[in-house]
C-alpha cells in the first residue's frame, strides 16, 4: 500500500496525473470508500485492502471528462470493465493512468458477519502486503478469526485470473483464488424444474426494494439516461406499484448488459438484500458461451460483441425447448 | 348411404390417405404387378373410396389380389398411396367378419420354412395396425 | 375450435414483419385458412425492430402467449435484422426458461410471404399450446409484494 | 391529444359479412382521442376517399385509423387521400380487419371483438404517431440485368433502346442462354437460333449495352436508385481485345474431354472453348479444370497456335465495381436432376433421355448432328415414347408440386417433327393432362393427334425397364381403356420439370429480394406487380419468377423494362420517412447501433449538446436519413434506448401491445 502511496505522490507531483482516483478509509474498518486524491496530503488517506472490492473502472467515464490525466488503481478483473468501456467509447484510454493493483481476492463483509463474527473494531490481515491465510479480528465480543478464503466475495471464488488486460504499470503480487466452478450455481438453478425455479426467483426478487444500488454501480449500466428513467417506454420509474419495471426490472438490466457484462460480480456485491443477481448475468454468459461461443466481455476493446454479430447458422429459439 | 359414407370416413381413418389429392395420373395401376388379376384397379381404389362406394370395393377381387408389395405407394407423385387405401379396405372387411384372425400361438406351427421373408414382412405390413 | 363464453380465451400477440411475415399472414387471409381470433397481429418493420421489452411488456399487461414471425434466415430483406432477431430471442426465451416461466408462451416462426398456410398452421398450433399451458400467472407475478 | 377520424370499410360483403362494422363504429368512438367515426362501403373507392377529406375539414381531424384490408394493399392509397385533405400522410394507421380478421373466422360476434381490439391498436398508434417527411435521394441512370437469356437479352435491349445504360452480367462464356439450345419453338416451329441470334448481336452491338460475360454478381449494396454491385469477371485466359475468334485454338487443342455444357453433357469439347457457333461474345475461355496446361503446366499448343497472340494463361478473375439505380433478375431455368427417379431408368440407360437433350439431339449443331439416333448405339429409333410430368406436379417431396407449363407443348413439339421428319417412327405420349392454354396453342396440339397420329394415351408411366436386346420396356396405364400396356421403345423421352437456376438464392440474398420455396423469386404483388420484387428497385424478368415460355417470358422482360426505365426516368426518389433517429440527451455514443446497421447508415459526430443545463461535447450517432432502410436493428441493440424507429417508435408498439392485451 505504501509503495502505491508513493507513486501516486510521485506521479502528482512530476505532473503525469492530475489526481488520482483510489479508495480511502471509511468510517468503519471494513468499508473503504472509492475516492478521488488531489494533493499529496490527501493521499495519506489512501488505504487499498481486502475489502477495496470497489471496481473503480466506472468513476472513469466522469473522470474522462476533466482536465488532465487520472491515475486509477484497477484490479485484474476491474481491467476487462475498463477495456469494455473503452471498446464502448465511454472512457478515454489517453485520460487515465492505469495502475494494475495486486489482488489476492476480496473479502465480504457479510460473508464475514455470516460466519458469526460481529461487532468489529479492527481487522488484520486483510492488508495487501499480508500473505496471511487467516483474517483476524477485534470484536466487542473478542477477538475471532476465520480463513481469508471463507470470507471471499463470491466473484472471487470464479476468478477470472490475475492477469491485467489493460495498464501502464503493475504495483504488487496477484493471486488467482478460483476454487469453484463458474457456472456452477447457474447450473444448479437450470437442473431444477419450472416450479422451483420460479419458486427461488420470486422469493430472491421479493426481496428487491428497486434502490438501484445494482444499476449505479455497474460498469456496464453506464447510461447517460437508463431506459428506466425515461418517458420512451413508458417504464419510467413511479411509485411503488405493481407496475411492469417493478416485475420485469432485473431480466431487462441483464438483457441490456448481455454481451457487454463482464461478470464483475458488483451487482451482487453492493445489493443491500443479499439477492445474487449475477446469477442473470452468468446465464445469459454461460448461453453464449455455449451457443455462440466463448467470449469474455473486455478482454479485448475490437472484438465483435455476441448480440451484435451472428452466424448463418445459429442455434434456433427453440433450442431453449430442447436442451 | 351413410354408413356407407361412415365407412369411407373409416378406411380414411386407418389409411391416413386423402383420396382429394389425387391428380389422376394412373401412375399407381402403370406400376402395379398385379394389375391383371384385379377387378378393381389401383387408380379406381381412389374414386370408389372418394364416392364411397365401399361394398363394391369390399366384394372385389382386388382386395385379395393387391400384393401390398408398395410400388404404388413408393411411385404415387401426390402422395395418395392407393395401396394404403387397399389395405384400409381389407382391415375394415377383415374387422367386420370378426374372429377370423390368428392367435399368436397359432402362428409357429403354421410358418413354412421355406417360406419367402418378403412374403412375411408383407403380411405383416398388411396385419400390424 | 368451438367457443363458449366459460372456456378459456388467450391473449395472443404475434409480431410480425412487414416483408415476409405479415405478407404470409396476408396470404393466410386470403386464402380463407382460419386460425383463431385470439392471435392479434402487430406489424413491425423487421423481426428486429421487436426489443424484449415489447415481449415483457405484452406479459405484464396480460397476455398469455408472445409469438415473433420474420423471414426466413438468408432472407430477411435487410438482410441481417432476423439473425439478430434470432439471438435476442433465443438468450431471453432462455432466460424465461431459466426463470421458471414456460417456455412454450413464446416461440420464433420464419414464415415467407408464401407461407400462408404455414401461418396458420404456427398460429394454430401456438393457440394450442397456449390452450394447454392455461392461463399466463407467473410472468405477471415475478416479484410479489410482501 | 390527436384529433382522431376511424374509418370502417365494408368492403362489400368482404368485411361486412363477418365484421359488424356498425358495432365496430360504436365502440371505437368511445376511444380516446376519437372525435369521429364512420363505415363505408368501400372507403378506397372515390367517394369513400370523400368522406375522409370530408371529416377532416369538419372535425378537424389531425389522425386517420382506417378499418380495411391489408396496409400492403391501400396504405398508399390512404395516406395519399390523407395528404389531399391536408393532413401529413404518416398521421394514417391502418387496422387490418379483413386479412387478418373477417376472413379468416366465421364467427361474427369473434370477429367483430377481434376488429375492435384491433381498431383500438390503430387508435392507440396513431395517438402517438408525428408528422413524418420523406427526404430525397439520387437514382443512377444505369441497369444491370442479371442473366443473359432470352429474358435478360429483351429487358436489356428494351431498357437500352430508352436511352439508358445497361450492362449484362452473365456466367457462362456466352449470352443466349437456353433458348440457345433449343432446335424449334412452339406453336410456330420457328428455328430458335434464326429468331435469337439477331437480338444476340443486336445487344451485342447496342452502344447502351454492356456484356459481361462469364462473371457473376459477387456484391451488392445500396438500395433503390442507388445499387452498388462488384462483378467478378473470372479469368478467360483469352484477351478478348486481341481474339478474333478464328477458331483455330479449339480445333488444335489436344484435351476434348470435358463434358459439353451446351449439349447436355452428351458430348464432349475441348478445353478452350466458345459454347456454341453463335457465341456472343466470340471469344472462347479456357476451363482450367480441363486444360492440359493448367493442370500440368505442359502443353500450350493454344498459345503456339493463336496466331494474333490472344492466350494468356496468367490472366486472373478481376472485380468490376458499377453502381446501378435497378437490377433486374433473369437468371432463368435448368432441368431438376433425376435421381431420384429410379424408375424411369434415366440413370441406367442413355436411351432414356431429357426433353432438353431430346432438343440438342434434334439440332443440327447437336451431339448426332440433328440425326435422331439412339446414343447408345447410334441405330434409328422406331418406337419412341414420351413420359409427360416428370418431377412436376409432386407432392411428394421428390419432384415438384407445380406445374412446369411448356412440356405441353413442346412435347407436341418434339413428337410433330420427329413424325415429320421420320414417318417410319411410332410416337406415344403418356400424359396426365395435356394443358394447351395459349395463342394457337391447343390447335398446335391437336394437329400433333390429328394430323401427325401422335398416339396420346391418358395415363403415367410407372416403370421403364431396359432389356438385354438394348430396347425400353415402358410400362405405363392406359386409364381410358383401363389397362395396363407394356410397349417396347428404342427411346423415352423424359419432360422432366423445370427448376429456378441454382445460383438465385445466392442472388436473392444478396439482393434481399424475397423467394419462395422452390426459389421462384416472389412479385410485389400476384396479381397487381407481376414483375417488380417487394424490394425496391429489383424487377424480375423470365422464369425466374415462375415457369414460363418463350413468348410469355419476352412480354415479362418488356415488362421489367418498362418498370426500370420508369425508376431511371426519374432524377429523385422520394425515401421512407420511417429512419431511425439517436435522442442526442440519451446516446451514449457506444456505436453498438453502428455495429449492427447493414446499410452503414449510423456515424458518430462529436457534438455540442445542453443536457438540462449542461454544455458538453458528446460522441452521439448520427442516422444517414438516405441510407436508413428502417429496419430497427439499432434500436433494440441500443442499451440507453437513446435510438427510436419514427413511424414504429417504443412507444407506439408499446401502445399497440397495451392495446391488445388490456
Amino acid at each position: 500500500m505504501q509503495e502505491l502511496i508513493n507513486r501516486a505522490k510521485e506521479l502528482l507531483a512530476n505532473g503525469t496525473v492530475a489526481r488520482v482516483l483510489g479508495w480511502k478509509a471509511g468510517d468503519l474498518p471494513y468499508n473503504p470508500e472509492p475516492a478521488f486524491f488531489t494533493t499529496a496530503e490527501e493521499l495519506d488517506n489512501f488505504v487499498y485492502n481486502g475489502f477495496c472490492g470497489a471496481n473503480l473502472s466506472k468513476y472513469m467515464i466522469a473522470a474522462s471528462k476533466l482536465e488532465g490525466k487520472t491515475m486509477v488503481c484497477l484490479k485484474p478483473c476491474d481491467t476487462y470493465s475498463f477495456n469494455q468501456l473503452i471498446k464502448e467509447h465511454r472512457v478515454d484510454r489517453e485520460k487515465a493512468y492505469i495502475v494494475g493493483v495486486g489482488c489476492k481476492g476480496k473479502l465480504s463483509i457479510e460473508k464475514v458477519k455470516d460466519l458469526g463474527i460481529k461487532g468489529i473494531t479492527a481487522v488484520s490481515g486483510a492488508e495487501m502486503s499480508d500473505d496471511a491465510e487467516t483474517l483476524t479480528f477485534q470484536t466487542i465480543y473478542g477477538d475471532k478469526s476465520c480463513a481469508y478464503a471463507d470470507a471471499m466475495l463470491e466473484r472471487c471464488h470464479v476468478c477470472k485470473g490475475k492477469e491485467h488486460m489493460v495498464y501502464d504499470e503493475l504495483i504488487g503480487e496477484s493471486k488467482d483464488t478460483k476454487d469453484a466452478e463458474r457456472f456452477a450455481e447457474v447450473e444448479k438453478i437450470e437442473a431444477m424444474s419450472p416450479a422451483e425455479k420460479f419458486a427461488f426467483f420470486q422469493k430472491e426478487l421479493s426481496k428487491c426494494i428497486r434502490c438501484n444500488a445494482c444499476r449505479n454501480v455497474c460498469p456496464a449500466c453506464s447510461c447517460r439516461k437508463c431506459v428506466f428513467d425515461s418517458t420512451k417506454f413508458d417504464s419510467a420509474q413511479k411509485a411503488n406499484v405493481d407496475s411492469f419495471e417493478e416485475k420485469m426490472f432485473h431480466i431487462i438490466r441483464a438483457f441490456h448488459v448481455a454481451g457487454r457484462c463482464t461478470d464483475c460480480g458488483e451487482c451482487s456485491r453492493v445489493c443491500p438484500q443479499g439477492i445474487p443477481l449475477h446469477l442473470f448475468n452468468r446465464k445469459f454468459i454461460k448461453d453464449i458461451d455455449e451457443l455462440y461461443g466463448e467470449y469474455q466481455a473486455g478482454a479485448d476493446t475490437d472484438s465483435k460483441a455476441p448480440l451484435t454479430n451472428f452466424t448463418f447458422d445459429d442455434a434456433e429459439p427453440s433450442i431453449v425447448t430442447k436442451r | 348411404m351413410s354408413s356407407a359414407k361412415n365407412q369411407a370416413e373409416r378406411i380414411k381413418e386407418i389409411s391416413g390417405v386423402n383420396p382429394l389429392k389425387c391428380m389422376k395420373c394412373g401412375k399407381c395401376s402403370a406400376t402395379c404387378p398385379a394389375f391383371n388379376e384385379m377387378d378393381i384397379k389401383p387408380h379406381q381404389f381412389v374414386s370408389y373410396v372418394l364416392n364411397g362406394d365401399i361394398d363394391a370395393l369390399a366384394n372385389s377381387k382386388s382386395l385379395w389380389k393387391c400384393l401390398s408389395c408398395f410400388a404404388c405407394v413408393e411411385r404415387c407423385p401426390r402422395d395418395v398411396q392407393p395401396g394404403r387405401l387397399i389395405d384400409a379396405a381389407r382391415q375394415l372387411v377383415i374387422r367386420q367378419k370378426g374372429q377370423t384372425g390368428l392367435a399368436p400361438e397359432e402362428i409357429p406351427e403354421l410358418l413354412d420354412e421355406d417360406l419367402p421373408q418378403q412374403l412375411l414382412m408383407s403380411a405383416f405390413r398388411r396385419y400390424r395396425r | 375450435m368451438s367457443i363458449n363464453n366459460e372456456e378459456f380465451r388467450p391473449k395472443i400477440v404475434a409480431f410480425c414483419c412487414n416483408w415476409c411475415s405479415y405478407a404470409g399472414a396476408d396470404l393466410a387471409g386470403s386464402s380463407r385458412l382460419a386460425y383463431p381470433a385470439d392471435v392479434k397481429i402487430i406489424r413491425v418493420p423487421c423481426s428486429c425492430r421487436v426489443n424484449p421489452m415489447f415481449i415483457l411488456r405484452a406479459f405484464e399487461k396480460g397476455a398469455d402467449g408472445v409469438i415473433i414471425c420474420g423471414c426466413h434466415p438468408g432472407d430477411c430483406h435487410y438482410s441481417t435484422g432476423n439473425y439478430y432477431a434470432r439471438r435476442r430471442m433465443t438468450l431471453l426465451f432462455s432466460m424465461l426458461d431459466y426463470m421458471g416461466v414456460e417456455n412454450g408462451r413464446t416461440r420464433v416462426e420464419w414464415v415467407s410471404a408464401a407461407e400462408g398456410v404455414k401461418f396458420s398452421q404456427t398460429m394454430n398450433e401456438f393457440v394450442e399450446k397456449i390452450h394447454s399451458l392455461g392461463e399466463n400467472v407467473r410472468l405477471g407475478d415475478l416479484r410479489c409484494k410482501n | 391529444m390527436q384529433r382522431i377520424g376511424v374509418f370502417v370499410c365494408h368492403c362489400g360483403s368482404n368485411i361486412a359479412a363477418t365484421v359488424d362494422v356498425k358495432k365496430v363504429v360504436e365502440m371505437v368512438a368511445m376511444e380516446p382521442g376519437v372525435v369521429h367515426a364512420e363505415d363505408y362501403q368501400y372507403m378506397c373507392s372515390e367517394a369513400g376517399q370523400a368522406k375522409i377529406a370530408e371529416a377532416v375539414k369538419e372535425k378537424n381531424l389531425t389522425g386517420i385509423v382506417v378499418c380495411s384490408c391489408s396496409p400492403r394493399m391501400h396504405e398508399n392509397t390512404f395516406r395519399t387521400a390523407a395528404k389531399r385533405a391536408g393532413i401529413n400522410p404518416y398521421m394514417v394507421e391502418i387496422a387490418n380487419i379483413r386479412e387478418h380478421c373477417s376472413w379468416i373466422h366465421k364467427n361474427v360476434e369473434e370477429a367483430t371483438e377481434k376488429a375492435v381490439i384491433l381498431a383500438r391498436a390503430a387508435i392507440a398508434k396513431v395517438n402517438l404517431n408525428a408528422p413524418l417527411f420523406p427526404g430525397e435521394s439520387r437514382v443512377t441512370k444505369r441497369a444491370l440485368v442479371i442473366g443473359g437469356g432470352i429474358a435478360g437479352i429483351q429487358t436489356a435491349l428494351d431498357i437500352a433502346d430508352a436511352g439508358y445504360e445497361v450492362d449484362i452480367v452473365e456466367k457462362t462464356p456466352s449470352i443466349g442462354g437456353r433458348m440457345s439450345q433449343l432446335d424449334k419453338t412452339f406453336p410456330t416451329l420457328d428455328c430458335s437460333a434464326c429468331i435469337l441470334t439477331p437480338k444476340m448481336v443486336e445487344a451485342a452491338a447496342h452502344e447502351k449495352i454492356t456484356i459481361y460475360t462469364y462473371s457473376e454478381v459477387e456484391k451488392v449494396s445500396g438500395f433503390v436508385g442507388d445499387f452498388t454491385v462488384d462483378i467478378r469477371k473470372k479469368a478467360r485466359s483469352v484477351d478478348a481485345n486481341k481474339c478474333t475468334g478464328c477458331g483455330v485454338c479449339q480445333e488444335k487443342c489436344p484435351s476434348k474431354k470435358a463434358p459439353s455444357e451446351f449439349n447436355r453433357g452428351l458430348n464432349t469439347r475441348s478445353a478452350i472453348y466458345t459454347p456454341f457457333a453463335q457465341a456472343i461474345p466470340n471469344v472462347p475461355v479456357i476451363d482450367r479444370d480441363a486444360c492440359i496446361k493448367f493442370k500440368t503446366g505442359k502443353c500450350g499448343v493454344c498459345e503456339k497456335v493463336c496466331q494474333a497472340g490472344a492466350i494468356d494463361y496468367t490472366q486472373q478473375d478481376e472485380i468490376v465495381t458499377q453502381k446501378y439505380g435497378a437490377i433486374v433478375v433473369a437468371t432463368g431455368f435448368d432441368t431438376i436432376k433425376l435421381d431420384n427417379y429410379d424408375e424411369y431408368a434415366y440413370n441406367q440407360s442413355k436411351d432414356v433421355i431429357t426433353s432438353l437433350e431430346l432438343e440438342r439431339i434434334m439440332n443440327a449443331a447437336g451431339p448426332t448432328k440433328g440425326h435422331l439416333e439412339r446414343l447408345s448405339d447410334g441405330k434409328h429409333p422406331h418406337e419412341i415414347v414420351f413420359v409427360q410430368c416428370v418431377g412436376s406436379r409432386c407432392s411428394d417431396n421428390r419432384g415438384k408440386s407445380y406445374c412446369s407449363k411448356i412440356c405441353c407443348m413442346y412435347t407436341a413439339k418434339h413428337a410433330m417433327l420427329i413424325r415429320d421428319k421420320y414417318p417410319d417412327v411410332n410416337v406415344t405420349v403418356f400424359y396426365i393432362d395435356v394443358r394447351t392454354p395459349g395463342k394457337n396453342f391447343d390447335e398446335f396440339y391437336r394437329r400433333a393427334v390429328e394430323e401427325y397420329g401422335v398416339n396420346y394415351v391418358k395415363g403415367q408411366v410407372g416403370k421403364v425397364i431396359p432389356q438385354p436386346n438394348g430396347k425400353l420396356l415402358v410400362q405405363g396405364s392406359d386409364l381410358l381403356d383401363n389397362k395396363q400396356i407394356f410397349k417396347e421403345a428404342d427411346m423415352v423421352v423424359l419432360a422432366t420439370a423445370i427448376e429456378p437456376e441454382a445460383s438465385v438464392r445466392q442472388i436473392a440474398t444478396m439482393l434481399t429480394a424475397s423467394i419462395d420455396t422452390n426459389n421462384f423469386l416472389t412479385e410485389a404483388h400476384p396479381k397487381l406487380r407481376p414483375v417488380e420484387s417487394p424490394t425496391a428497385g429489383v424487377f424480375l424478368s423470365g422464369v425466374c419468377q415462375g415457369p414460363k415460355d418463350i413468348p410469355e417470358t419476352v412480354a415479362q422482360a418488356g415488362a421489367a423494362a418498362v418498370k426500370a426505365i420508369g425508376l431511371l426516368a426519374k432524377d429523385k426518389l422520394t425515401t421512407n420517412p420511417c429512419t431511425a433517429k439517436a435522442d442526442e440527451l440519451m446516446c451514449n455514443g457506444c456505436s453498438t447501433c453502428a455495429n449492427v446497421c447493414p446499410y452503414g447508415a449510423i456515424s458518430y459526430e462529436e457534438k455540442e449538446v445542453n443536457d438540462h443545463g449542461i454544455r458538453e461535447t458528446r460522441r452521439i450517432a448520427v442516422v444517414n436519413n438516405a441510407l436508413c432502410q428502417g429496419c430497427g436493428a439499432c434500436t433494440v441493440t441500443c442499451p440507453s434506448g437513446a435510438m427510436d424507429l419514427q413511424g414504429f417508435s417504443n412507444r407506439q408498439i408499446i401502445a399497440e401491445v397495451d392495446a391488445i392485451c388490456r
